[in-house]
């Protein structure tokens, strides 16, 4: 393999070398108000945004909208009814991301919800957090949620609280905390990386009831391996909407999968117009 | 109270949308001030963040709770490289860069590293072919494997080819509908933040 | 069967034992198996050796000390291929813990190589913000990186100066262990158009063909094998090739501990023996 | 020289927890835990508080940056109960941010650019037979998260379809994370071995 003084240009590949001149475009200040390549994601966020808008007034005029059930959702009740029977607590792990994950925001929902079954049962929850950020946010959203069932004195300061931002450390801790405190339960909710299977695998070992749900999907295996009920990618998303039952979060899961139609149809469409020798629409789609 | 925060967040987050669409020069520099000013707010809410790791351990401390000792372990380490790192610097050649290379650089690969045994160990104990989708994935992970690495050309010249093409075509095909997927759902709980139907980062429902 | 239920209820101390000397063995007595060299990690290695010498690559170490056991000998075999060409290096982490780290890679890369700092890299260290970082690059780099890691002005540096943003840049590497790369996917390749080449460890690796098939990513580095490829391409060894013998021989190691755990779980059910232990404490 | 023997030590104490939990371990992992944040924290002062209030405000008399730092100083207000109010004014910002800055990525990277690429013509020969299988599997498993209908009929045959991909797909995963693993392993019984006890040839 010739490396030092291999030449460039004769035997590089076409495509690649329209790429690496794209990128070396310059160009003085800019002064358009508008980029005219980006008008197919501009289109693209208004119609999502339309669908959503849609959803939501159908879903609140007819709050009876299907969304298929989730496995592994009941088992957030049986894991909270055993936590309470055995005088143990629920030992709830929101992910390993800041706020710019979506996995997070469904994490936040989620333990809104099982907050306030907590508070009704009258057991404990402990909520270890890696982003700072992100603990404030479940700080305020636990508090509101036992005043929520009206149980405000019930809820205990520090239950939800910072370990580590650095990933390793976090989960050494989390750990500890599982072997010696033994939770009857261990929920993982949210964006979860290379910790998942130390967790899940320690948490087993414990004999906690497991509940995951992650949108990383190479987390996925070893949850699924080692969690009692593993929630797969989307179904997090879609966990989070179904708990509520509230018409604005099923109208956003509906919302999405007219988009996943959408995106379906314009891919059939566009690959049928490429074949018959047509690439406009292909072109368009990669166009930004 | 919220609705201050919540227009907040729908002039930032329209704003910041919408100059992704306008490549004027004064709009990018809009732009990336606002975008720099995040930075700042992250470290304080590092700070903070800190400040309740401190609260949590100097509780221990105080009530003598089981493994208190320990506690003042990460206390003092906190301390004492907060207190070097903000006088003396972080980089290479500093006494925090030093600490950094003996003590957390060790510390957290061995913590990774332990991963390889709980894998193993799982291999054994707990890795099952119990249904039909269960086989399939483990019979890929087998092939990949031993197919992706030196050993593998020497069982089957065409493992390397196999796994080549497992990875090209039905490993894109399902990552390309999941990255889709995701990106739809992150766009939607955007959307909804920016829009104020989503309301849970305030600590609401 | 009782043997079988002996074997399944294995104490797992045993099996550690068994991956360590998988490890240990084959490092203390190497074979030196071949490595083979993959496409992905072969079109990773030809974007970067098109470039014509003195272009800018900027090369983005988003990596902490918990991982950098498969992105480090990648750092090093890919700045070494840099040098080599004589690409003028602008190196930065978005991790914290990183610096140190990156530091040291360029470091040990350009004396490999006789590069020097500022004429041939600049090493700009540390910014938090992620998403925010890679578009900052993109309006101005300054905004973000008013001085060096060393306080050095950017417009005092030979490598820098003259560099405001992606477009004097022909590359962008990002080496990473995180959903950062989506970012750079995201705003660097996406938004600003600039030619990306991704590093990453084995886990994610497989997350990225879709971007590959699209060309968002022009190459694709997986882990310390795909790092062990590289140093073949540009015909070093490092600590990723000289790791190879042990990774086969654990992984047949693995493959074997699956086979053998669910056979004799097979075994044990089709005897009838009820009492078997449940696969261990993991499956409920 | 001594900084590599506690390195080792460090190292045994953690691999110590393979046989049982134990004091070691315990040390190591709350010694971590301080460390990790502290080295954290003093990064941010050195990198953004310096760089990105200090300077400006002293250098340069950039009274703009006061905004940022009001901002964060807020979020510090989160420490008492009663401060929460004042602290969501920096969080809406930041969230926010965050927001408008996800829509066109997410929109872009992972949503058009994907379907352009799905949307390509297929080459010939046998080729096409695997772009053909990459169609097929990317629509099943777009019908597999489908959640407004039911696994029934045609759908449901798409879905089973579309698991059988996911499957295959999560099977490429676990193998290349097993590989990652034993990777980083490797690393650390070549430090242990090379830089510790000197068995193995040079770094």
């Amino acid at each position: 393999m010739p490396v030092e003084g291999s030449t460039r240009g004769d035997r590089v590949d076409p495509t690649l070398a329209a790429v690496l001149r794209s990128g070396l475009v310059t160009q003085a200040l800019d002064t358009r108000w508008f980029d005219p390549s980006r008008l197919n994601i501009l289109i693209g966020v208004l119609l999502f945004t339309a669908f959503l808008i849609v959803n939501i007034f159908r879903a609140r005029a007819n709050a009876d909208i299907y969304v298929r059930p989730i496995a592994g959702l009941k088992a957030l009740d049986e894991a909270i009814g055993r936590a309470t029977e055995m005088g143990r607590s629920v030992l709830y792990v929101p992910g390993l991301s800041d706020m710019s994950e979506v996995g997070t925001f469904a994490a936040i929902t989620i333990l809104y919800r099982l907050a306030q079954r907590v508070a009704e049962m009258g057991c404990d929850i402990d909520v270890p957090c890696y982003d700072p950020v992100v603990m404030t946010v479940l700080d305020g959203a636990v508090r509101e949620a036992y005043s929520k069932v009206g149980k405000p004195d019930a809820f205990r300061p520090g239950c939800v609280h910072y370990v580590s931002a650095q990933q390793m450390a976090y989960v050494a801790a989390v750990n500890g905390f599982m072997l010696r405190e033994l939770p009857a339960a261990n929920i993982y909710m949210g964006s979860f990386y290379a910790e998942s299977l130390r967790l899940a695998e320690t948490g087993a070992t414990t004999g906690a009831i497991q509940i995951a749900g992650t949108d990383k999907v190479t987390q996925l295996p070893f949850f699924v391996c080692a969690c009692d009920y593993t929630l797969l990618g989307e179904e997090l998303f879609a966990a989070s909407a179904y708990l509520g039952r509230e018409p604005v979060q099923l109208a956003t899961i509906i919302a999405q999968d007219w988009a996943k139609a959408a995106a379906a149809a314009a891919v059939v469409t566009a690959l049928a117009l490429s074949a018959l020798g047509n690439p406009a629409l292909m072109k368009w789609l990669g166009a930004a | 109270m919220r609705r201050g925060p919540l227009l907040v967040t729908f002039l930032t987050g329209a704003a910041v949308a919408a100059l992704y669409f306008i490549p004027h020069h004064t709009a990018q520099a809009v732009n990336s001030k606002l975008l720099e000013w995040t930075l700042v707010v992250y470290a304080f809410a590092l700070i903070l963040g800190s400040m309740s790791l401190w609260n949590n351990h100097a509780r221990k401390v105080k009530n003598r709770a089981e493994g208190w000792g320990y506690s003042i372990v990460t206390l003092s380490s906190l301390v004492v490289i907060t207190i070097l790192g903000v006088w003396k610097g972080v980089g290479e050649g500093t006494p925090v860069g030093a600490i950094y290379d003996t003590v957390n650089s060790p510390l957290a690969s061995t913590m990774f590293s332990l991963l390889a045994f709980v894998i193993a160990s799982a291999a054994f104990r707990a890795f099952r072919a119990r249904s039909v989708e269960a086989t399939l994935l483990l019979i890929t992970a087998i092939v990949m494997l031993v197919g992706r690495v030196s050993i593998g050309p020497i069982i089957s010249p065409h493992l390397p080819g196999i796994t080549e093409w497992l990875l090209d075509v039905p490993n894109l095909a399902a990552k390309r509908a999941i990255a889709l997927g995701v990106g739809l759902g992150a766009v939607s709980t955007a959307l909804k933040i920016i829009l104020g139907i989503e309301q849970s980062y305030l600590g609401r429902s | 069967m009782t043997w079988v239920r002996r074997l399944l209820a294995i104490d797992r101390r045993i099996i550690f034992l068994l991956v360590a000397t998988g490890v240990v063995l084959p490092l203390l007595h190497p074979l030196n198996l071949p490595v083979t060299v993959t496409p992905r990690v072969k079109a990773a290695f030809e974007a970067i050796d098109a470039l014509p010498p003195g272009s800018k690559v900027l090369i983005s170490m988003d990596y902490e000390p918990d991982i950098m056991a498969e992105l480090m000998p990648m750092s090093i075999a890919v700045m070494r291929h840099c040098f080599r060409k004589h690409l003028q290096v602008i190196a930065m982490t978005l991790y914290p813990a990183g610096t140190g780290l990156g530091e040291r890679a360029i470091t040990v890369a350009a004396k490999a190589e006789g590069a020097v700092k500022n004429r041939d890299y600049a090493w700009l260290g540390y910014k938090s913000g992620n998403q925010v970082v890679m578009i900052g690059i993109g309006e101005n780099l300054r905004g973000m990186y008013p001085v060096d890691f060393y306080g050095t002005p950017l417009d005092s540096i030979p490598v820098t100066r003259g560099v405001n943003s992606y477009r004097q840049m022909a590359m962008v590497v990002n080496l990473s262990g995180s959903s950062v790369t989506d970012y750079w996917i995201q705003f660097a390749q996406g938004r600003f158009h600039a030619p990306l080449v991704v590093g990453c460890t084995a886990v994610m690796a497989t997350d990225y063909y879709p971007y590959l098939s699209s060309r968002q990513i022009l190459g694709l580095i997986g882990g310390m094998k795909g790092a062990a490829e590289y140093e073949a391409l540009i015909d070093t060894v490092g600590d990723a090739r000289r790791g190879m013998d042990a990774q086969s021989l654990v992984h047949l190691i693995v493959v074997a501990l699956v086979i053998v755990g669910n056979g004799a779980l097979f075994l044990s059910r089709r005897s009838g023996d009820a009492g078997a232990p449940a696969a261990g404490s993991m499956t409920r | 020289m001594i900084s590599t023997w506690i390195a080792a030590l460090l190292t045994l104490c953690v691999f110590s927890f393979l046989y049982k939990d134990n004091p070691f371990y315990r040390f190591a992992e709350h010694l971590f835990v301080g460390a990790a944040a502290g080295y954290l924290l003093a990064v941010q002062w050195q990198s953004v508080l310096i760089p990105n209030v200090w300077l400006p405000l002293t250098h340069d008399r950039d009274l703009v940056v006061l905004i940022p730092l009001a901002l964060g100083l807020m979020m510090l207000a989160r420490m008492w109960e009663k401060g929460a109010g004042i602290a969501r004014w920096s969080i809406a910002f930041y969230v926010g941010i965050y927001s408008g800055v996800a829509i066109p990525g997410y929109m872009q990277a992972q949503i058009f650019a994907q379907l352009a690429d799905a949307a390509k013509p297929w080459p010939p020969g046998w080729a096409a037979v695997s772009s053909a299988l990459i169609f097929v599997g990317f629509l099943t498993v777009l019908a597999y998260f489908f959640f407004s209908l039911p696994h029934r009929g045609v759908h449901g045959a798409a879905a089973r379809v579309g698991v059988y991909f996911l499957m295959v797909a999560f099977g490429a995963s676990f193998g290349y994370t097993v590989m990652a693993r034993v990777s980083l392993l490797i690393s650390r019984v070549q430090f242990l071995l090379r830089d510790w006890l000197h068995l193995l040839p040079g770094a």
